[in-house]
């Protein structure tokens, strides 16, 4: 069945036109004397003073296989292994002239090549059920996953990369100070911290502390850090219809608690007249001399 | 030559630099056949100076040349980008701060009565600080003692709408420390509710009163100039 | 908070650190009580990307987050700040670098497969050392060879947010594609064929790596000038 291989190749419509691989040809292989040289030669024919870096400079059997395939433009999918295998061992005849250090896997491609090489000779029969496989087959899947690896990295290469291409920008800050990490607290912690001291006040057992009291005891600490020392508030502005009844009552009952701890005062001016809320001021007899803290506190 | 190219490779070149460079370094930029002189790089300097009016960065001339800095003013927020490493708050400090959450409006002496020792300045200092608990009013008491009481920033650091949401104290005696999971559900459940669900579904007992809840702890605050300011006007 | 302060604080953040930064450390320059969200710091680097058009500097994001960078279009000139040339890596090393980035995790004997030649240990050496691979696991085969994969150090230094934006990888062909004729010349044996290929359907097993990269063949990439020594200054 070997004709059947010419026919193909005899065929270049057929084929699928190659993408063009620029970066095949412009891949430099070598420096010489100082240039690069980015043309592999076009023949077997290369300058003798290239010939060792251009050699060397094969990533492997695979790599110099797929040299030997692309230099005459062939497909991958359709490699003429009889010739390229001949190609091939010629390669492999200058490494050892040149005592260059053979990988061994240059060698086990040779006896791969021309074990397919034999295989495409013997005949197969027309008939056959057992699945036999293009001989090239694996090769050729090798060759192109080998390809696309090698382009990738060329691709990879070519990426814009920091400190070639672009240039991470800084700029220095002088007198740094040390950043304070203020404490993270969870909800759990204060709990936590607030049982034990409740156990060590024997609060639970008196239950001094409910539930109810709380937001009547945060409304406290609002109604009292409205009232500013010596000012009147409007009793009805401490209410809120937005709040709703449940929110009027805590505003109330805070009030009272307010009056019954002695914090602020209520006042009348006359019968009838609008109630204001104050806080609380000491015996009349006492001249209020404002400590240093109290003008620290005033918002 | 132009002048937007010398100002933007003279910028690029100290930024990339990170450090100062010299008019014969920021020149050695330049490719030598465009080579700007002295003069076309100090005045790439000068208009860099004026692009930086307003900004984070400024030009500083040193010793060795000129580098970009980033403002004085501005060493607070960068200097967050290698914080120290965070402390922790005492016991003693949850332990206030736990109190004047569940008392307050209450004085640092009610808080040495209920806790058995001193309570330091530092740790009321503290918590000040961190804007948790303000001076709320007076004590009519010898010494006017500071009452004090939890902020509008302590319920929102602790994910709670109102000071209801910390579990009542028959509660907290159910407190394990070995389950946290179950603590979270059982103790605070404003915050477990919070952090499961975007619009927390009101328990059944609390049902009654929760369509209220978020105004009142809202209410104070936002009202709060409001009222001041009214209560001035009724003085008269 | 204002918008120019914010931008201000983010320009000056990313500049001070000197390396990406993402948007949670962008947000915890800023005081606990006025910190923006992640909408607010996102329309200032909007913002900064505007003020840097027709400059030398750019905002690049990637792995780890967004830094400020000079752009492509300088790099000749800012080069010339280091005397020493940019370091350039071998062929062997790209490709083995190549294969960690779209195969990972991958073993070094799986490297090798491919590459038809063994890799040498000093090419999987300067990797770790460079913080662009490291080990992620070991295989559950004898000796438990290590599985090699990227860092995020890799995708940072090649301007990468993920490894979904690597070029995508030329298309695999199976030989019943090409060989039309093969195939009907020969009749009942194309089926065997076709069905021993190992690759049947072209990217069939590689659709896995592959994710949603468009299978299209790439453009015919320009000629590398890095690659240019890479011939003689073989690292391995």
């Amino acid at each position: 069945m070997k004709p059947d291989l010419k026919v193909v190749v005899s065929n270049p419509p057929v084929a699928v036109p190659l993408p063009p691989l620029p970066e095949q040809a412009e891949m430099p292989f070598a420096i010489v004397n100082g240039e690069p040289v980015t043309q592999m030669p076009r023949d077997l024919y290369i300058p003798p003073q290239a010939l060792e870096v251009f050699l060397e400079a094969f990533e492997g059997p695979l790599d110099l296989l797929l040299y030997l395939i692309r230099r005459q433009n062939l497909d991958v999918l359709d490699i003429p292994i009889a010739e390229i295998t001949r190609q091939y061992m010629r390669y492999i005849e200058l490494m050892q002239d040149l005592q260059l250090e053979l990988a061994g896997e240059y060698l086990v491609m040779a006896a791969t090549l021309a074990e397919i090489k034999s295989r495409m000779l013997l005949p197969r029969s027309a008939d056959s059920t057992d699945g036999e496989a293009d001989p090239r087959a694996e090769l050729v899947r090798r060759l192109q996953e080998y390809e696309r690896f090698k382009r990738a990295a060329s691709d990879v290469d070519q990426l814009v990369r920091l400190d070639r291409d672009v240039f991470q920008a800084s700029a220095e800050m002088r007198e740094r100070p040390i950043a304070r990490v203020l404490p993270q607290v969870t909800l759990r912690e204060m709990l936590l911290a607030f049982r034990d001291v409740a156990t060590r006040a024997q609060m639970f057992a008196h239950h001094h502390i409910q539930r109810e009291q709380l937001s009547v005891r945060e409304r406290m600490s609002s109604i009292l850090a409205l009232l500013e020392p010596g000012g009147f508030v409007d009793f009805v502005r401490l209410f809120s219809s937005a709040e709703g009844r449940m929110g009027v009552t805590v505003s109330f009952v805070a009030l009272l608690e307010l009056l019954r701890e002695g914090l602020i005062e209520i006042v009348q001016t006359e019968a009838l007249a609008p109630l204001h809320v104050r806080r609380a001021t000491p015996a009349p007899t006492l001249q209020i001399v404002p400590d240093t803290g109290e003008f620290q506190s005033q918002p | 030559m132009n002048e937007q190219y010398i100002k933007n490779v003279v910028e690029a070149g100290l930024l990339a630099a990170g450090r100062s460079l010299g008019l014969e370094e920021l020149a050695a930029l330049f490719g030598e056949s465009e080579r700007p002189g002295t003069a076309a790089i100090r005045a790439s300097l000068a208009a860099l100076e004026i692009e930086y009016a307003g900004r984070a960065l400024e030009l500083k001339e040193t010793a060795s040349g000129v580098r970009i800095q980033v403002r004085r003013e501005f060493a607070t927020e960068i200097s967050r980008l290698w914080p120290e490493r965070p402390q922790r708050y005492s016991r003693a400090l949850l332990e206030t701060l736990a109190l004047i959450a569940y008392r307050q409006p209450i004085t640092r002496a009610e808080i040495e009565a209920v806790r058995g020792v001193a309570v330091s300045s530092d740790i009321v200092r503290t918590l000040l600080e961190r804007g948790w608990v303000r001076v709320v009013g007076h004590r009519e008491l010898p010494g006017r003692p500071e009452l004090l009481g939890t902020t509008r920033e302590f319920l929102d650091y602790f994910g709670l709408r109102t000071v209801d949401e910390l579990p009542p104290l028959a509660e907290l005696r159910a407190l394990a420390d070995i389950n946290p999971q179950l603590v979270l559900q059982v103790g605070a459940q404003g915050e477990g509710e919070r952090a499961a669900l975007p619009d927390p579904t009101p328990l059944a007992d609390d049902a009654g009163d929760l369509d209220d809840e978020p105004a009142l702890a809202r209410e104070p605050s936002a009202a709060a100039p409001g009222l001041v300011a009214s209560g001035a006007a009724a003085e008269d």
